[in-house]
């Protein structure tokens, strides 16, 4: 049985602020005692590794030099129960696949912390012969197997680790070499969890982000990252770009300065470039409102998130046009999916050719931009409009500290986020598409949204009512969960057939 | 041959989704749909271990347990699951599962099949919609009914 | 051995009016008896044929319809060489593809007029148990079992014949109760035929529009189709907008009302979506100076032309921005390749796909239109630039007679065309492709386009030229040629790898 | 192994694009190309009966002849290529054959077996590039050159 790891509320009191140093170094020493991986970790020997590695292989600095060329890297998901077989996905998708980074998911047990599942994991893998864990059992493994990872690839590797528990994850990943590190206290506990507490999973990610500073202050910049796309599920912009704010203050509180904003694609194409605009401008707005004006926060644009078709070429349109928007919208990188995604994880080969599919939508797309549209202009500022109001309140309901006002706002309904499965949130926001493909919120919720821009969010929707002559109510909400998973007979018809 | 609101009402139903999956869209929606077509439903939720089925099952002498399953880890989740419902004395519960149940797109005869020999009356692949599920409950609650009844 | 059709002149003076009736009767009994399938033709019967087939099934009211209400139907191309895989062909594409119009490809030796090797190619086909030609020899087979292929689909059907000699095969075609008819005599003659003169080439597609205009007087409205994707080698927009309104001319010349206009893609998203809406635009505005006000003019978009990478995932990217490309840019109709198209004539499965991917694209598109860009209007104002001069010089040339006026530029090189395999052309145009992705203009030629507008061309394929490091010259355009087939590696390498 | 210029300016190739086939463009850019090295060629161009190949090659006394064909049909316009030849008296000039040479997406090794049946020294695959063709012809044409002196 594993010690489960006690809360930290009794180490420190819940603010927004850095954890001091002793402190840390008492939390590390309990935290890397509980299982025998976490023991063998020396944080100046790794950083040491991080120090020795190309600079290409660094995503700290292969994001900034991306942003700087203005180039959309592009990134797949992908783990698999044993190093055999994540060593062979790693290096398909770097060579067949042409990754621009490489990623590790690690297994579900894992993110819960159950080692000893995890470890049973890997038995019954061995003895299948196919994977049956979702991801990588990276703590069972241990750095020093793990870095055999990051040494058959050739790029950077980053640590996708859907959780709120991440916090022997995270020390074992960046001490195998991972410069890369998906996750957030805000953003993974609203949508993976249930019971834990919003604070909990803020404190968790606190940890993180403090050893990632740790590592900076050791000459390594790591690449943080927050997912922002939550449940995938039709996520408005603007509820996505509040967790942005808010995981990135919180993590700028500890110390991190290289941060990434992930957004799920709604896949409208003037929708999702005026999304990537206004995540990254209303962030640093917030940045050095609060004083912070030397934090770099890219934008990473997500393959749509919510439910796939199950049709292979269907896939292949959505996988072609999520390339493009993230390279019209600007994003500095993508993150790709494949067209098995409505059935399973993806073979090494399928996710390869996602990626190969998605980076020639990129070349593409050449240099085009939306800027001088008339409603890529509505867009973005209605995404201001919706988003201010309720991060002043936030902030306001923290006097100040943005921690102790995220939770007080989530348990208000101020803040708020669609299909949540946390128990400790309301999950009233209902989120639906209108008739021209765009993303509104049918339902706010308790979100203080001014009354007009509510308006025009039911007046959009009212048009889609019409056009399927349904009542607008909360089944359009669910409609819009299944629609881009529909066949083609549903959504397009060949309009003239004789019944 | 579909069962009445009225009959629908005298059966409960647990859903959840097992084990450390937080897939829970697909199951709420099922849950709503069960509920809105006059079924008794206990919605445990997501991250649902398979006990807390179990449990919730005997406490409201549940007529059938519908898991669902995406995130691939089910066929580790789900394999002694109809041995712990006879331990608890639920013989001849009816079990159902849903979802995305094993790691890969791999043919869907054998998952079924896999999940058949663990017990599990009836599974139900990928991109299932709600009305199918109705028709199948009323179908096998009918049967059992008379089975009963007999 | 097939008595060889007498070219024309010894009947009528070359020029672009209305064939008479006495005269074009005695010029369908001698085309008619050149094969004993054409024999069997009854006019009057064969129109009571359309006219009995549902409204749906007729590809001029289907063409009409999708444009009134803001369609993007999908089309894609096939051929077999015996009717039982045709037919399978055919139903796969109308029931796996939903294509919304159904085609018939016709082999190369029909084409050609060369019936006794096509007659030996279905008798190789048989015998191989595939198909050793490169589409359905549709005279050899005839109307009457033509008819079958029709009846097993329930979309309109359209006949795509690349060639010069189309005299006999839309007499089948249409007596088969195919709706829709690819053909002209610029287009094709220029990107098709070697040795044939421009003039023959115009000659025989004046019958087949004055047959289409016969049924017209019969109460069936056919749908015609001009192609000018000509080689398809990277054709600047206003090169096939320039062949879209003289084929158009000359068809309308001949009766026909229902005429489209056929568009290869440039892949550049605002280029595609300007070239869409001024081919439309500026055939309207010459067909009005002419004193037409009623002839329909659609537009079909065309999945990229040129070469095609060897790579199926990178082709699936291009599958699918082409239906975006069409969507966006308001064409009526899409024609669609597969990710075989590098290699071969697609399966009907692989065909089947690229319909499904291209129509999710299409669904994707929503209702976004690129009007209200600035480059938007740069791209519409330099095609009318381009083409104004150049029509207006043809159309002098010809003392008023668009017939006589094309020949002599076309000798002239007044009107020319890249990459043409005909004798009678110069070939002197060389495109190329800028550093933003949009096709220009190396070399115009003898085109009279204005000074300061190839200046505009030349600056762009200048900063091209710059950054691939390369010389400004002739090789820009062999380059382009190539560019799309290319290797992702060569496309967009991982930029930082160490050498 | 590759010749210099001088060497190539003694050597006559002939291209064209064989049977009813329009498809120029590649055989413009190899013909360009070979021109280039340094090589005679004579660029007879798309829509070429065979005949018109092997009258050509029999003027020029050419060293190789060329044949593209893109459009499918190339199994049936190049089968009795290298008889006729031989009928003309060109029993060992050298053959190549490249584009898209069958109908469909097929097996390389089956479509180049076939051709070598046909009697084809090289047959060459979709998208085959001109540096590649220079190599080979250097190749094969010293090869012959020194058999010829032997
Ligand atoms: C949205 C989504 C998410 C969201 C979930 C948000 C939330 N909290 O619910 C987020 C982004 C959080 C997420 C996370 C992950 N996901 Co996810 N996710 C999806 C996605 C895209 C859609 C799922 C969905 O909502 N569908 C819509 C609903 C309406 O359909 P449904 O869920 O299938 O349910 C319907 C039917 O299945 C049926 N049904 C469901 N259950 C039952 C039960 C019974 C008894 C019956 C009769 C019927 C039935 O009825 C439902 C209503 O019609 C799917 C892929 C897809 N389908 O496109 C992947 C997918 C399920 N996820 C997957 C994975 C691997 C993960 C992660 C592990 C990824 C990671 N590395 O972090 C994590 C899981 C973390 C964890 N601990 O569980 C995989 C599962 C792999 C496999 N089985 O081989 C999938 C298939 C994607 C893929 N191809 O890789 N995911
Ligand atoms: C452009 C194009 C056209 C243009 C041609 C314009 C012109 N006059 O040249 C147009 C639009 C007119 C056209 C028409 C047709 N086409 Co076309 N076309 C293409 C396309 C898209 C590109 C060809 C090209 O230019 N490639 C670029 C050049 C540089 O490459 P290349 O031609 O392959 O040549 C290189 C190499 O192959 C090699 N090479 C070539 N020849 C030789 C010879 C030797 C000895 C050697 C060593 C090397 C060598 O060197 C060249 C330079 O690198 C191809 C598919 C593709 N590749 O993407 C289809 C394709 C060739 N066409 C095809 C077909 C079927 C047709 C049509 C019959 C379609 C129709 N129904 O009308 C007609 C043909 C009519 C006719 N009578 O021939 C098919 C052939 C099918 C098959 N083999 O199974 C293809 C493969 C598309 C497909 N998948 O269906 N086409």
């Amino acid at each position: 049985m594993v010690a489960r790891l006690q809360p930290d509320t009794d180490e420190l009191p819940f603010s927004d602020t850095r954890i001091p140093d002793d402190v840390f170094d008492a939390m590390r020493k309990k935290n890397l005692a509980r299982w025998p991986t976490g023991a063998e970790i020396d944080l100046e020997e790794a950083a040491a590794y991080h120090r020795a590695m190309p600079q290409h292989k660094q995503l700290g600095w292969v994001m900034r030099q991306a942003d700087a060329e203005g180039r959309c890297l592009t990134q797949p998901r992908g783990g698999f129960g044993t190093l055999e077989l994540q060593k062979e996905l790693m290096v398909c998708l770097d060579k067949e696949g042409h990754a621009d980074i490489v990623p590790t998911t690690t297994d579900s047990y894992t993110r819960n912390e159950q080692w000893e599942n995890a470890a049973r994991g890997i038995e019954e893998s061995k003895k299948a012969g196919r994977s049956m864990l979702n991801g990588y059992p990276m703590v069972n493994y241990g750095h020093k197997i793990t870095r055999q990872l990051i040494e058959a690839i050739d790029k950077p590797a980053i640590v996708l680790s859907g959780t709120s528990m991440p916090k022997l994850t995270c020390e074992v990943g960046f001490a195998s070499g991972y410069s890369g590190y998906l996750g957030s206290g805000l953003a993974y506990t609203t949508s993976y969890t249930k019971e834990l507490s919003i604070e909990q999973g803020i404190r968790n990610y606190q940890y993180l982000d403090r050893l990632a500073a740790r590592y900076d202050e050791l000459g390594v910049e790591l690449h943080r990252r927050q997912p922002g796309f939550l449940t995938g599920t039709n996520i408005p912009p603007c509820i996505a770009i509040l967790t942005c704010i808010i995981d990135t203050l919180l993590a700028v509180g500890q110390g991190v300065k290289n941060y990434g904003l992930e957004l799920g694609q709604t896949l409208h194409l003037v929708q999702d470039a005026a999304a990537i605009k206004m995540a990254r401008e209303l962030t640093q707005e917030y940045l050095n409102k609060l004083g912070h004006t030397d934090i770099f926060t890219p934008v990473t644009s997500l393959h749509w998130m919510g439910a796939w078709p199950y049709d292979d070429a269907q896939c292949e349109a959505l996988v072609a046009y999520g390339g493009t928007l993230a390279a019209i919208g600007g994003a500095v990188s993508v993150t790709t999916k494949s067209s098995h995604e409505a059935f399973g994880i993806p073979t090494p080969q399928a996710n390869a050719a996602g990626l190969r599919s998605t980076r020639m939508a990129i070349y593409l797309a050449r240099h085009i931009r939306l800027d001088s549209m008339p409603e890529f202009q509505t867009e973005c500022d209605m995404i201001a409009r919706e988003v201010r109001p309720v991060m002043d309140k936030i902030l306001e309901m923290g006097d100040g500290d943005v921690a102790i006002g995220t939770i007080r706002a989530c348990e208000a309904g101020v803040m708020d986020i669609p299909w949540s499965p946390n128990n400790y949130m309301k999950s009233r926001v209902m989120p639906a598409r209108d008739a021209d493909g765009y993303l509104r919120m049918f339902d706010c919720g308790d979100m203080p949204i001014a009354k007009d821009v509510m308006d025009y969010h039911h007046e959009k929707l009212r048009m889609r009512a019409a056009r399927d002559h349904v009542p607008f109510d909360h089944e359009l909400a669910v409609a819009s969960v299944y629609e881009l998973s529909e066949s083609l007979e549903t959504l397009i018809p060949f309009p003239w057939a004789a019944e | 041959m579909t069962l009445i609101p009225e009959q629908r009402s005298r059966l409960t139903l647990i859903t959840g989704v097992i084990g450390a999956d937080t897939h829970i869209v697909g199951n709420r929606i099922l849950s709503m749909a069960l509920e809105k077509e006059g079924f008794k439903v206990v919605a445990l939720g997501a991250l649902t271990p398979a006990e807390d089925f179990i449990k919730a099952a005997v406490e409201t002498a549940a007529d059938a347990i519908l898991v669902s399953s995406l995130y691939g880890q089910g066929e580790l989740d789900c394999r002694h699951f109809r041995d712990m419902c006879i331990e608890a004395g639920l013989e001849n519960i009816l079990l159902y599962v849903g979802g995305n149940l094993v790691v890969g797109k791999q043919s869907w005869d054998d998952v079924e099949s896999r999940y058949m020999d663990m017990g599990f009356n009836r599974a139900f692949p990928p991109g299932t919609r709600t009305p199918d599920v109705v028709r199948m409950l009323d179908e096998d609650l009918k049967e059992k009914a008379e089975g009963a009844a007999a």
